[in-house]
């Protein structure tokens, strides 16, 4: 066990693989020598070399694109988009050419697209997204959310050997806030959901950075006992955990931080609405951002992402319902 | 433009070429020969498609066959291919079964997709190649990627890939030609001018003929003629030289013409008939013929042999099944260890000789 | 009135429009001479000559970024994808420059991505998508998917008139097989639901080529009387029409060809598990496309997409429920 | 690198010009102003970040000031704009109030985006300017796309945008080259090559220098010292000439240098300091302040008079309020008639004489 941030974590599943398979390539821009814009392969290129940590051009859509080929014959690429936001811009390389070869030529892709996302330090409309439900959407890709430090390097370690392309949503504002045991060497993380905390009457049901959210939220309201469901993984989802956790608290909030339409807590509200329809006893709660572009400035950012207040009054109602 | 003028120009000259240094009499009849199973194919499933038989659409590349023959021909077993659309004489060389071209198009089971993916839209994994996806052109990319992996891990092997003049226009051409320019990547790009991008004429592409950008990029442009397969050949063999000696990636333009509309529904009334006329006269079938004629290679005797062999084809995928929607849902992912890309049948003289390639595996 | 198909109506919008609006631009691949893939626009090029029906490059990215360009500076253009698929290569355009850009800086967005989308006829996995999903996951566009000839005309009036920007999800699969009366001229369809039956035991609630199959499937039910919802429009939803459906229905199934995770059917679950629960008498059934690629094969094709069968037996058991 | 060599050289023989034929002493004046005003704006933003008034993070285009200010003043009122992040000083010349600019980095009430978007991601549309995105180089398409609204109108007005050598590796920049090409559309693309990508030297990002790329696209290109701000200024008159009278786009790539890191947060230590030495000696305010003192303008008065209005734009810029979260879900679409694009200020005097832009409007 070693004391790590959800950043050193992501950097220490790098470095590993790196280590441990010659397959292994990371692409991206300013991820050599600089280190990365938030640091994450910081060092990598020295040890490894920049063939291994490649500098790319600005380029996303060859940046994946690239990245299918080395995987095609071999190699196991890890890309980094240096904010989640810019894989717009290899948007069709990822769904179209990497998301259908398996099904379509029985080809597999072992690539992982680094998406570092989120909102919460200003960083304004472009630096703030939370593609993942785009992924979800596109049949043949995985994803995957992180909320802890120990996650972060064991879902990434799953991810990289992953024969499949794998989205690695990594919360930028976890980075250097989120600290905590992680195993040494390489281990893996399942693609499954984890009971971030147990309880009896209400279940929170979230991802990412808003599973410290919820559970702050949730630790001392005097109305009831509320269970906190860390989905980690959005494809596959966890259907089973979501549905006995349901099935035992009957009541469900779900909170992601991505623009509320079509993201992945219309999902999991959709799959419940259909398969635990007998054990609720209110309304599928959500809460998430509504569907404006995040905005830039402190009071405005506040205003729309969900947190620890807005959770809690959600929960309160429902448990009152 | 200038492709229009560039070919007309360096055909009759070329046309009767003396003994190429670099193709024995067997690869000539090779070339010809893919080119032929070519057409025969694409001619079938053309009655096929109007027979009802292949569903959705059908494209094929009559009068671009030396393109992809002439390009395949130079491609080693270890090099990887992304084949397009109208580039099916690559399949053959590369040894895909005439049988399971026919079952592909009509969605049946045996075909190289199984029936997943439709008409052109494949590419056979055991034999190296990665079928292209409809976006254009974006196998670009692949292709660039697999040579970026060849190149990281030192190996003298090359990736080819073909794409149209309209093309040229989208992103991806450029994010592929600046990656491989700046990486010196191993990597053929052909540009099969073929005149039109669907309805679209070149003027409405690009003010300028794409080849000339090759040089912008910091690697070789060269325009060749699209309709010589032996002129196909030699020009991707050196490129191919120089991408697996670490000289870098090539574009060729090869000029031709798309002497079918762009798909069978199309009827190409915006194509000027004089200009269909013009390119008859250029069909890189016969003039590979007229060449083994002289040569006195039984011309007749190999039409008659490849009709019969496409017949019998034909009537084995009619009778092979059409896919169960059973597993339908199957594959979405590969679980389990990937399946990788195999070698592809390299018909060339060339590869004969072990030395020419060293350390390829 | 007039009768004609859903490709006549849409033909005849594009050509009021730029009889009647100078401002009016139509941009695409093969939209002019040729008349389009679809034959959408023949004639028009003839009509109002190549720079108002333009002849594009083959760039789906400067075709919406150049339209974006253009209305900046007083024009209507409206592009065509030559296939819905293709939208993906201009996503970046569309989602982050259309669409953020009136909420960053006040500034209007006039555009219609018209996007023939859609499977039935083995297009294969290129040519068979359903993309809606993905705009009303971004904030700042608008989405409408018409049903029926009329709607097909007056829906794209409203959204050349409309200020911002509209993906209008022109169906393949009803171009020639939908045929109806249309008012003569110019009119404006609202970006509003439309009860297409009324019905009182159950609500089928969908949108574009599923309203037919909904209204086959449902229109000789001797278990029960149902009402088929036509979204018409998904951004913006019309949540009263849907919360008023399920009021008087209570039981819901919804049926959308999109892949299923986190599609519009998703989206339109999630609100009913939360703003109509007290109304609901029974699950919330959703009838979608699996999240495979579109296979092209007859046999595989027809096993996918939602067909008269599955939203019958769906209905069947509801209503049994 | 091409573009290494060309600046030195150019340089010393340019630097003590004569009095340039389309610029009066007022003009010249203008143009220092606005450099002077820039690099006064960012570093006193600089300092509002470390004090954490500035949220988020902070880009500055400290050592570039002529490429904005340069290219900006030759622009006409009816032009259009779409300004990038090194480019403050190209707001300045079209009108844009210094403490609408403080209270935008600040994300107060008062910013041009009211606090929606960030620092530089701005752009006024009462002065004809369009506000970037992040994801580069976007922008060069959407110029592309007002220029192309103009031709098709007959208009004689021409837009204009920036980017960065790193930016030019993009899909975007190569559909906007290419169309901008074929339709020979009145648009000036201004390529600031600073010699970086955040951190990424160029010729990881080009393998020939992408000015030579125009010629390939069918326009000029030309490569200009982008630390002469009469040069920038002169280069661009003559492309705005060119637009306007039907001769098609042209790329200026301004050689320059990013005098600081990427943004705030970067110490630039992957930079060797020789190459900052050298860079320094050639410090655009300094050369324009050299001209003008020879010519007897007053600098320290010119500095004094822009640092009180600054000192004075940020005091108030302070007392301005932060935006309130009440109507933060409002504005995401545009309701009723859409508010056109306003005409900026066009400083330069050579607008003044009124035929030489008849039919603008
Ligand atoms: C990104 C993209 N946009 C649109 C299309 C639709 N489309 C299919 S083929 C074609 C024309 C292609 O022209 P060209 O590249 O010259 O190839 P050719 O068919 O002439 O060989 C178009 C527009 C596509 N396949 N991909
Ligand atoms: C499409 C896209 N990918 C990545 C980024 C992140 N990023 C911001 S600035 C920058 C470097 C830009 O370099 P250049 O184009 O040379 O402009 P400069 O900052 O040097 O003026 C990068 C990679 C971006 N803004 N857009
Ligand atoms: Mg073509
Ligand atoms: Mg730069």
């Amino acid at each position: 066990m070693a004391t790590m941030t959800y950043l050193q974590a992501i950097s220490s599943a790098l470095r590993d693989e790196l280590r441990a398979d010659e397959r292994v390539l990371l692409m991206g821009e300013d991820i050599g020598v600089f280190g990365g814009a938030f640091k994450v392969t910081d060092g990598l290129s020295q040890e490894f070399g920049p063939d291994r940590v490649m500098d790319t051009p600005l380029a996303e859509s060859a940046i994946i694109g690239t990245a299918v080929g080395a995987a095609a014959v071999g190699m196991r690429p890890v890309c980094e988009m240096q904010f989640s936001d810019f894989v717009s811009c290899g948007f069709d390389q990822l769904v179209n050419v990497a998301g259908k070869m398996h099904y379509r030529q029985g080809l597999a892709v072992p690539i992982v697209v680094r998406l570092p996302s989120g909102g919460g330090f200003s960083g304004g409309p472009f630096h703030s997204q939370n593609p993942e439900a785009l992924f979800m959407h596109s049949p043949g890709i995985k994803v995957v959310a992180p909320s802890t430090a120990e996650d972060a390097k064991g879902l990434l370690h799953a991810a990289i050997h992953d024969p499949n392309p794998v989205c690695f949503m990594e919360h930028k504002h976890l980075y250097r806030r989120v600290k905590g045991d992680v195993p040494e060497g390489v281990f893996e993380t399942p693609f499954t959901a984890r009971v971030a905390r147990p309880g009896e009457d209400l279940v929170v049901i979230t991802y990412g950075a808003m599973v410290d959210v919820a559970l702050q939220a949730t630790e001392d309201l005097e109305d009831g006992s509320v269970e906190v469901l860390d989905l980690r993984s959005l494809v596959p989802l966890d259907t089973e955990a979501i549905l006995d956790s349901v099935a035992r608290c009957s009541k469900v909030v779900i909170v992601d931080e991505a623009n509320m339409t079509c993201a992945a807590g219309a999902q999991v509200a959709a799959v419940i609405a259909e398969h635990a329809f007998e054990h609720l006893d209110g309304p599928v709660v959500r809460v998430a951002t509504p569907d404006v572009p995040i905005p830039f400035s402190p009071p405005l950012e506040q205003a729309v992402l969900p947190g620890v207040d807005r959770v809690k009054e959600a929960c309160r109602e429902l448990l009152a319902y | 433009m200038a492709t229009q003028t560039v070919t007309p120009a360096s055909t009759p000259t070329k046309a009767p070429a003396a003994e190429p240094e670099h193709l024995t009499r067997q690869d000539r009849i090779e070339l010809l020969r893919a080119m032929l199973m070519m057409r025969g194919i694409e001619q079938r499933a053309m009655s096929l498609y109007r027979q009802g038989k292949v569903p959705g659409s059908f494209y094929d590349g009559f009068g671009q066959e030396a393109v992809s023959a002439g390009a395949a021909f130079a491609m080693a077993a270890e090099d990887r291919l992304c084949i397009l659309h109208r580039d099916l004489a690559a399949h053959l060389i590369r040894g895909v079964e005439p049988v399971r071209i026919f079952a592909q198009y009509m969605g049946r089971a045996d075909g190289i997709t199984a029936g997943r993916d439709g008409n052109v839209h494949f590419g056979d994994r055991h034999v190296g190649c990665v079928g292209m996806v409809s976006m254009l052109p974006d196998m670009m990319l692949v292709a660039a990627g697999m040579a970026m992996a060849f190149k990281l891990r030192g190996e003298r092997r090359c990736a080819l890939t073909w794409f149209g003049d309209g093309s040229t226009s989208r992103g991806d051409f450029h994010e592929a030609m600046n990656w491989a320019g700046v990486q010196k990547l191993p990597v053929v790009f052909v540009l099969e001018n073929n005149q039109y991008a669907y309805s679209t004429p070149l003027d409405k592409q690009f003010a300028v003929d794409p080849v000339r950008r090759a040089d912008a990029y910091g690697f070789e442009g060269v325009s060749v003629d699209g309709n010589d397969v032996e002129a196909m050949f030699e020009a991707t063999r050196v490129a191919r030289e120089r991408a697996v000696d670490g000289g870098g990636p090539t574009l060729i333009e090869a000029v031709t013409m798309r002497m079918h509309g762009h798909a069978a529904h199309d009827d190409m009334k915006y194509v000027p008939s004089e200009q269909v006329e013009e390119w008859k006269k250029r069909d890189p079938i016969e003039r590979q013929e007229k060449r083994l004629a002289a040569l006195g290679v039984d011309i007749d005797g190999l039409r008659a042999e490849i009709a019969q062999q496409l017949d019998a084809a034909v009537q084995e995928a009619l009778t092979g099944p059409m896919p169960s929607p059973e597993d339908v849902l199957d594959g979405v992912f590969c679980e389990g260890e990937p399946e990788p890309l195999g070698d592809g049948r390299a018909p060339w003289s060339g590869f004969d000789s072990v030395p020419a390639h060293p350390g390829d595996a």
